[in-house]
């Protein structure tokens, strides 16, 4: 097994772990958390599985350095939606009912 | 019940996906070959760089527009500005951060220097610049933004407006950011230059807004 | 030309940023109506020259990025010009002066037909996936902008939803460059037909699924009615007329495109979208029957609405059902823009958001009131709207191809939009209380959900064009 | 199996391991610490697969701007409460 197949496999795993708490992990913080685990998850993947014959591909990489940014602007917007919520509410969760 | 649905379905996933991986035959088309064969027309000696600013670069450009969206958002959501009290920022952190913050400008600009040939360019170097904010906004030496200014929203949106500037000045004269080789350098260096600042100021600017209720304090 | 169709809105997106809080109306305007004059001319040339192409930085895919028009994009990116220009000249007219909503409304649309018009353009999966978080993250800044507590709780929703979904995306984007080592969506095509592992179902069932979240294709609608039901009225307008038209458009794209030899070789998978399709107009109508609140009404609809457009994929075999989805789009995307842009007027002059509260508005509001039931006709699919075409069409295919059960769905689905959409005529009817108070509205606010209505029945008229600029592939 | 391998496969080991810890633990503030922990695995994983950019990109905004924007929010809501 090479490098790059082995860090798509963490890849895969971080991907499944990270949807199944965005899934059941009600508190918003740690929502955010697993989000980002899921998006290493699958930036892990676009290059392990890339350089899975243990040549290094920019095309890739460069995609990643996009991913990663968009997912910086993606967690600064949620973050200042929670703080938000948590003034306005004092809650730190969404609420059950949502077909109101 | 939810609970054990999802875990076994993760966990099935997994299974499923790594078992697909490792059956996987070598993929038909190698793109690192057609970036080294067009590395010498990209202007720039690094790899990646050439990718994300020129192979790629609209990739970047509507990605930049993402971060500066973003910072709008944050913006248009508006923080609370209930005033809070937080630790005083001790002497050391203060001393620290007047001797650390002019040497990471420094490094910021080797960074985006060296981005031409090495790993390094706009992002890293504008990454630098914005820790040098937050650790000068942590030794309260700089406050946490209000309403960005004109002047503050003009640095935030420039480099991504040279950006633009340069990819549809291109248009003109063939296709949308279509350097021309012998010129492809130096444009490709006016455009990190503008977005290592305008980075810099976005992603501080994330943090200084995200925790400007500290700003108006003392 | 298709490029200044990504440039325009960045540029004046830009520049009503730097002009400062709640300005740049003026140049939204002038870019709004230059990206309609682009957009029809664009259409123009693809019937008569054909699909056009641009290849970004003139390298050419795979190593560059293409931007394509064809007829469906093309068709897609006319529908969204058309619908953003009087929305915004709505919008100017709802947002008041200080109105926390309003304050960078303008930047926000901008950035958000920036990544609208960049998605229906693109021919390169990952690109896609950046314009997918250009479009949602906008979509979801416009939803929480200047909010209260509900709709921040919906916009978390929101975001969530849609960034789920385009994490499955990007994993299956993964997938495919690890296969093949391209992501351009035209050299994709013929590899995956020549040879499909099992890893690329995995990805399209990822990028389907991830697609479908953000289409809010029942049963992950869940986010859908809280937003679109708690945001403005032109933000909820765009929303539910275009931007959940755009996943669509994407699943469309790849299951006729580079999917295709893998929707072929499973037949049972066709079934699958129908299905949840089916179950959308009947929990969407269902709930859109019940629901008390205007607003919440109108975004169930939306649910139901969206149904239809997943019914086509069984008939894909003849070339009709492409046509027959893109028009109910288009009927659907100015009829519902017409509704929310109505309800908007109605609420405001109301001063309330309940079904029950409209009664009297008949009287007062008699454009407004004319403009939604209009618009009511599209949604029912009665001659000679365009809604009628498109709900003709589909039965007529499907009847061709004996799936009766697909013609049964249609006709039932129109029915129940009938009683949805009478509710609220009936109420708008009854006589006003002695104690209600109306505030009269700006009469653009009227006039302009009007227009939209009016053009949702008289796209029937020339469905012809619309179905040839689909036609060209 | 050679020297590298084993150090790849102790890093996915902690990568995954500081990944669950930072969803699972039951003080925020660990799970914050746990991901800010997980940001500079995964910038070293960047550098295995001879990604330095990325590594340093991870490093700088994955790790150090995300956590740093995480903790001040774990901060304001901690002020809050008391």
């Amino acid at each position: 097994m090479s490098a790059g197949l082995l860090f798509a496999s963490v890849g895969v795993i971080l991907f499944a772990l990270g949807a199944a708490g965005v899934l059941l992990i009600g508190h918003l913080l740690r929502r955010i958390l697993a989000f980002n685990v899921m998006g290493s998850g699958a930036f892990l993947v676009l290059v392990g599985l890339a350089q899975r014959n243990g040549i290094a591909d920019p095309v890739p990489q460069a995609m990643v350095l996009t991913g990663i940014v968009v997912a910086v602007a993606a967690t600064a917007l949620a973050l200042a939606l929670v703080r938000r919520l948590y003034a306005l509410t004092g809650k730190i969760e969404l609420p059950q009912d949502d077909e109101g | 019940m939810k609970r054990l649905l999802v875990v076994l379905g993760a966990a099935c996933f997994v299974v499923l996906l790594i078992g697909a991986m490792l059956d996987l035959a070598p993929a038909g088309i190698a793109l690192h070959a057609a970036v080294s064969a067009n590395l010498p027309s990209s202007g720039v000696e690094h790899p990646v760089t050439a990718v994300l600013l020129n192979f790629r670069g609209y990739d970047t450009l509507l990605e930049i527009a993402v971060l500066l969206l973003a910072l709008i958002v944050i913006l248009a959501v508006g923080i609370d500005s209930t005033t809070d009290v937080r630790p005083a920022a001790s002497p050391v952190l203060q001393a620290l951060a007047r001797l650390a913050a002019p040497l990471m400008i420094v490094v910021a600009v080797y960074l985006l220097w060296a981005g031409a040939f090495r790993p390094g360019g706009a992002f890293q170097a504008g990454a630098v610049l914005a820790a040098a904010a937050v650790l000068l906004h942590l030794a309260e030496l700089l406050p946490g933004w209000q309403s960005p200014g004109a002047r503050l929203r003009l640095g935030l949106a420039g480099g991504f407006l040279i950006f633009l500037a340069v990819g549809a000045g291109l248009l003109f004269q063939g296709a949308l950011l279509e350097y021309p080789p012998e010129q492809a350098g130096w444009m490709i260096l006016l455009i990190e230059s503008g977005l290592t600042v305008s980075l810099g100021l976005i992603l501080a600017g994330l943090f200084l807004l995200l925790s400007r209720d500290d700003g108006d304090r003392s | 030309m298709m490029v200044w169709l990504i440039l325009l809105p960045l540029l004046w997106a830009s520049f009503a940023f730097l002009l400062g809080r709640g300005r740049g109306v003026w140049l939204a305007m002038a870019g709004l109506l230059a990206q309609l004059w682009l957009a029809y001319t664009l259409a123009e040339e693809v019937v008569a020259s054909g699909v056009a192409m641009h290849a970004v930085g003139g390298w050419g895919a795979p190593l560059g990025i293409d931007l394509v028009a064809d007829g469906l994009s093309a068709a897609m990116l006319l529908l969204t010009q058309c619908i953003a220009l009087p929305l915004a000249v709505y919008a100017r007219a709802y947002f008041k002066r200080d109105d926390p909503a309003g304050t960078y409304f303008w930047p926000l649309v901008g950035f958000l037909l920036a990544g609208l018009n960049a998605l229906f353009l693109s021919a390169d999966l990952f690109n896609i996936y950046v314009t997918l978080e250009l479009l949602g993250l906008a979509a979801v800044g416009l939803v929480a902008a200047g909010g209260g507590a509900q709709q921040i709780t919906a916009a978390l929703r929101y975001l969530f939803a849609t960034l789920v979904g385009s994490g499955a995306y990007l994993l299956g984007v993964a997938l495919i460059y690890g296969a093949y080592g391209t992501v351009s969506i035209t050299t994709l095509t013929p590899l995956i037909t020549a040879e499909a592992p099992d890893l690329v179902w995995i990805a399209g069932g990822l990028m389907m699924a991830g697609l479908m979240l953000k289409t809010a294709l029942f049963p992950f609608h869940f986010w859908l009615p809280p937003a679109h039901g708690g945001a403005p009225a032109p933000v909820s307008a765009l929303l539910s007329a275009v931007v959940v038209k755009a996943s669509f458009y994407l699943i469309l794209r790849l299951w006729i495109g580079p999917f295709s030899s893998l929707t072929v070789a499973a037949s049972l998978v066709v079934w699958l979208p129908a299905l949840l399709g089916t179950l959308a107009i009947f929990w969407g109508s269902y709930q859109a029957i019940r629901a008390e609140r205007l607003k919440m009404l109108i975004a169930y609809s939306t649910v139901a609405q969206l149904g239809y457009l997943f019914l086509i994929f069984p008939l894909l075999a003849s070339a009709g059902a492409l046509q027959a989805g893109i028009m109910q789009a288009f009927a659907h995307g100015l009829a519902k823009a017409a509704m929310f842009m109505a309800a908007g007027a109605l609420i405001k002059a109301t001063g309330q958001d309940m079904v029950a509260g409209l009664a009297g508005v008949a009287e007062r509001m008699p454009v407004t009131l004319f403009a939604f039931g209009l618009a009511g006709i599209t949604l029912m699919g009665l001659p000679p709207s365009a809604g009628f075409l498109a709900k003709w069409q589909l039965i007529e295919l499907a009847l061709s191809q004996q799936h009766w059960i697909i013609a049964f769905v249609v006709l039932v689905g129109g029915l129940l939009a009938a009683v949805y959409v009478f509710r609220v005529l009936r109420q708008a009817f009854l006589l006003a209380p002695a104690s209600s108070v109306m505030t009269p509205v700006p009469r653009m606010l009227e006039w302009t959900a009007f227009v939209m209505a009016a053009a949702s029945i008289l796209l029937g008229l020339r469905g012809v064009e619309l179905m040839q600029l689909v036609g060209v592939t | 199996m050679s020297l590298e391998f084993v150090f790849d496969l102790l890093l996915a080991l902690a990568i995954i391991w500081s990944a669950w810890r930072s969803l699972s633990a039951s003080r925020l503030d660990l799970a914050i610490v746990m991901f800010i922990v997980f940001g500079l695995l995964m910038a070293l994983a960047w550098a295995r697969l001879s990604a330095s950019d990325i590594g340093l990109a991870e490093a700088a905004i994955g790790a150090g701007l995300t956590g740093a924007l995480l903790l001040d929010a774990y901060g304001a809501l901690k002020r809050r409460e008391t």
